[in-house]
């Protein structure tokens, strides 16, 4: 079956444009880490762009999506402002979190975009709560909850498909496996392998393995599993297989991996090119408009470098703000 | 006024809550079909289902943070863990999360969050089960602690801490789920923040909360039989922490000891002892004083267990050794 | 296959004689807690009896034990003098622990019983560490770690079961499932019901289920577990089906399970009367054996507690012993 | 005597046991394949094995729970913490049973532990990621804590650490690694419970420790150059903790103000300032002060959070409002 069968070209430009603007802004936050704009930890999801992308594009506005501190892709693709994100990473008061948050708490509440969760794990119990929050309310909201390879030792995990599937809760557990927990191999950290999917069984969670490469793959997968979980059948478990192009924050060596792999895997995987490679072949969409995406997004992440080089710091009495709500 | 125990005050503001506001639910070990460990919840999970009184696997960071998200979403999850001790087991859920969402979101997320906990010692259960972490957990800002002595104030303070939209730990001592006193059935709450003086006296100050104040309360007997009359202050919320009422007195008093059942060293008393005597230091005849357990682990034996916890005799004692009064 | 082509009638005695003495002692702690000569949180083991003496029959003097606050049962199975167990459930001075540990916290080193822990599920962990300890020295120690179906719920389970199959560590992981947690039924605590074992599978640590009151079959399923642990093959898991005859802790009111289902378990499935039975079916010990038995263990805790009791109180010196090694 | 940084102190203290008792051995996330997140383990894996210096599942409850495990075995293990943050979701296994063990079974078990973890902020790291727990732990009884500010405490210190039968947390600011100081060649230990004078001075007493021992000499510097003479005093070891040479130096400079950059409510500046008002409270011309972080959780704006730890002229400004020197 071709691309053009399944989808309409609006909505395939539309993905590639948000896998797009996050390789483009992604690709800026790393020079602007360079420079300073940016401090502390930067993680970038470069190379995991289909993930988010083919997976939030599944979701209702009013459905929550959580993850952890690798956050900006997840945020973009759920309609966050370039602006406000690049402000908070500038540590700028128009940022979303008015610079307190940084590039590992991003949120917005307005899109149901529930964090940025920088604890290995945390963001779980927490996507537990809001989903029971919904199913006690009697809302088919469904929350989508992101997390990486290294999270499944944590007892966190364990706990939360534990309580998802005996309370039977809408959450969509979405395992970004890249392989990877900073500098461990997956197969490094958990007695089963590389393929976690088949741990989910423990907790009679459906569960399947996908190409996260992949956008429509993911997509097809999320749709799926969206619909499920929201009929109230309890949670769905997918693993998307994927790669981080770059290393886990950017200070990290990367002594742990083979230059190869990487290589290998950005010229044979990755996400975007081989996207619109498939969509030029099928010519759904043309080489120029696909040109003017990337123009378009280009100018997206200037502006959103302008706007929060140019806005104010945070006043120090912010400082004190927040802290408790009243 | 009728006279209840402890234990039927704050069931009948946890009754209150889930009455009056549906978006009350109650989580815990045991809180259903076991009638809740220290039957707090007795016959709940009948009255009001099992939709709102949760039994829940043993999972304390589970529990925490799964309350902790459904108050993000805008729900009001009044938790039991069984006891503080546990507690320790879903401290990051508090600390990193629960805590600094407000924070770290500039205001987007609001976690209204009430953990009620069963705190401290005397019950024979050593040093895994005897433990005070209340202190810990007033330490971390975006958290609010209230620590109720008698039926008055567990309901009073547990109606601000459900309206409260943050994160609160209500520590409820396992020795005072049987002390009676008098509830009003007019609507009250207590505030956070707001230290009551349980005696007066004009001679010294005894700074204290929980069960502690029934120990102060009795020093303060036998000190009366000798002409020294002890002001006790009850803090009631650690924080808030009001030291101002303790300030007050101790401008009248010119002496203090706060009295505290925790270990010693790194106490919470080291906290109300720091803040007063900056305060108070030119009102002062002598050092703040501090009576905490000593530093060690709760012993199982009775005799030894008592021994490790403040008795009125060594609140005296230390009034003598600081003060010669 | 009768019992005595398996196992020396010796052996058989002994089996009995320890399931008795632990019945027996557990009985008078229940007394003696109504005396108030044992205070605290009182968790008896009446009705297990034959999963703790079955499955340490199989260890070596020199493996590890360790288990939970449930623990007078493998205390005992594990040769801890009963006058010295009943003297540290008085909170006496000649106690295991000189009174500071009580009823939760039994330890004997010397035997290799390292606890007695009251915190659901921390002994795991602790299980996981004596074996590596034992791996790297290259001893061929097993660890046997009893644990209730309460604890599977906790992280530390999930972190534990990982660790150990990772790194192929020597530990039994011994499930009692008394099908209670207090008085959480599995099947609402666990989302996969009331059969624990397969979650071993996500692990790849081989598990089995057994009857748990039929001490043959413990010891059997044990000896194996054991055997394979001990070769270096990493760790095995065994799912014991158990019920606990009395309450959680002396002080449960029992409100959340039928007195009906009680009184079943106690008469078709007492361990002890079963074995018994069997035994004199079996003609390989006769009645006036059994009957010396149990009079001999009658007055073996006659003299534990008459131990306790004549006991000195530890010294308010004692308060401030063994805070801190020397 | 050669010059060396902090990170390089401690690799040495650790190579030096790993060559010397193989009963030592180190656990850790990311300590092998990535080299340590702080570089402190860099080239380790290859030199010693994967045995010895082993690469763990992010699982902070089951690595200290492990390390405990084979402590009590009788082996030494040294985890890392990536950072005292993370700490909280295995402070259970360190309170719970590290700490207590040795009490709890009356001395058969011993837990020969060291947790080296990474402390404090200043990193742009936001809320979860800049804390100071380590006031916390020396509250428990049965636990020791190490926070060294120099290459010579550093190596000095953690040898003590890893002879200790106990467990020690052996909490390293991220901001200090880079620090150079001169380190013997012989062998030399720096023993717990031995505060040291950094800086003499007459007039006025700063105790402190880890990243606030740079803070304090710089406001010292400053208050040099208007004739005020601070005595900084590093504390080196919060459990034990070393009064006696605050209370010592107080008695002569009558002032004092306790800095640690840990939030101010409940922190452990407060127990050392109660500890030493108690003691010295004749020699005291105004009450013990405190400069502590901010109760805020860190932000991550750097304005914002430079301006939430203390800095030098806090501490100018604290003592100018406490002492008018
Ligand atoms: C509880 C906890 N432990 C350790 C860390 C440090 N840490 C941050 S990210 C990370 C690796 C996580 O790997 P994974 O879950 O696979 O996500 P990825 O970074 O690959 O997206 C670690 C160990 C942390 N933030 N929290
Ligand atoms: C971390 C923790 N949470 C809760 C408790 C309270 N508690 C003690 S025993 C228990 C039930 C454990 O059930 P299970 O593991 O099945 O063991 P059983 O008592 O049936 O032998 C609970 C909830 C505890 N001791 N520790
Ligand atoms: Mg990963
Ligand atoms: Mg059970």
């Amino acid at each position: 079956m071709t691309i053009a069968e399944t989808l309409d070209k609006t909505l395939i430009a539309d993905l590639y444009r948000q896998m797009q603007l996050i390789r483009v802004f992604e690709e800026r936050c790393n020079v602007e880490y360079q420079r300073q704009n940016i401090k502390g930890f930067l993680h970038l999801y470069v190379g995991e762009e289909a993930v988010a992308v083919g997976a939030i594009s599944a979701l209702r506005e009013d459905d929550y999506v959580i993850t952890s501190y690798r956050d900006h892709g997840h945020a973009l693709a759920r309609g966050m402002e370039p602006n406000v994100v690049m402000a908070e990473l500038f540590g700028k008061a128009t940022g979303s979190s008015g610079g307190k948050g940084g590039s590992m708490h991003l949120f917005d509440v307005s899109r149901g975009f529930m964090g940025g969760h920088a604890i290995v794990a945390g963001q779980l119990p927490l996507a537990v709560g809001l989903a029971l929050a919904a199913k006690i309310r009697k809302e088919d909201k469904v929350v989508m909850c992101f997390f990486g390879d290294g999270a499944v030792a944590e007892g966190e995990f364990h706990e939360s498909l534990n309580f998802a599937s005996l309370w039977k809760l809408p959450v969509v557990f979405l395992l970004e496996n890249n392989l990877y927990g900073m500098g461990t191999q997956v197969e490094r950290a958990r007695a089963g392998g590389r393929d976690i999917f088949t741990a989910a069984e423990a907790y009679s969670i459906p569960a399947l393995q996908i190409n996260g490469q992949d956008v429509l793959e993911v997509r097809e997968a999320a749709v799926e599993a969206v619909q499920k979980v929201r009929s109230g059948e309890g949670p769905a478990f997918v693993e998307a297989m994927t790669y981080r192009f770059r290393g886990h924050s950017v200070a990290d060596p990367q002594a742990y991996r083979e230059r190869d792999e990487v290589d290998e895997w950005r010229s044979q995987n990755d996400p975007i090119n081989n996207f619109r490679n498939a969509i030029l072949a099928q010519e759904i969409i043309e080489e120029t408009e696909f040109e003017g995406i990337d123009k378009q997004v280009t100018e997206v992440v200037d502006e959103a470098v302008r706007f929060a080089e140019e806005s104010p710091e945070p006043s120090i009495d912010s400082l004190f703000d927040n802290i408790y709500a009243e | 006024m009728p006279e209840i125990i402890t234990r039927e005050a704050i069931r009948l503001g946890l009754q209150e809550a889930l009455e009056s506001d549906d978006r009350v639910f109650l989580m815990g070990e045991d809180i259903g079909a076991y009638q809740g460990s220290y039957a707090v919840t007795k016959g709940f999970l009948e009255q009001y289902g099992d939709e709102r009184v949760r039994d829940c696997p043993i999972a304390e960071s589970g529990i925490i943070g799964a309350a902790t998200g459904a108050a993000m979403a805008g729900m009001r999850p009044i938790v039991e863990m069984m006891t503080i001790n546990f507690m320790l087991l879903g401290i990051d859920q508090v600390v990193n999360h629960a805590a600094k969402l407000s924070y770290m979101s500039n205001g987007q997320i609001q976690v209204p969050l009430v953990i009620r906990a069963v705190t401290g010692g005397g019950g024979r259960l050593a040093a895994t089960h005897s433990q005070n972490f209340e202190g810990w957990f007033a330490s971390v800002p975006g958290v609010k602690v209230a620590v109720p002595s008698d039926p008055y104030d567990a309901l009073g303070l547990l109606r601000t801490a459900i309206a409260d939209p943050n994160p609160v730990i209500f520590a409820e001592h396992s020795m005072l789920y049987g002390r009676r006193g008098e509830v009003p059935e007019e609507p009250y709450v207590v505030p956070f923040g707001e230290a009551i003086v349980r005696r007066e006296g004009a001679d010294v100050t005894l700074a204290t909360y929980g069960r502690m104040v029934y120990t102060s309360l009795e020093a303060a007997e036998t000190l009366s039989t000798r002409g020294i009359e002890a002001e006790v202050i009850d803090l009631r919320t650690l924080n808030p922490l009001d030291t101002d009422t303790v300030v007050q007195s101790v401008r009248k008093t010119n002496r203090v000891l706060v009295v505290e059942e925790n270990w010693r060293t790194g106490a919470f008393s080291a906290e109300i002892a720091s803040a007063v005597h900056e305060e108070a230091f030119d009102d002062l005849d002598g050092p703040v004083g501090r009576v905490n357990g000593f530093d060690v682990p709760a012993p199982y034996n009775a005799k030894l267990e008592d021994a490790s916890i403040p008795t009125a005799e060594r609140i005296i004692e230390e009034l003598e050794r600081l003060y010669n009064p």
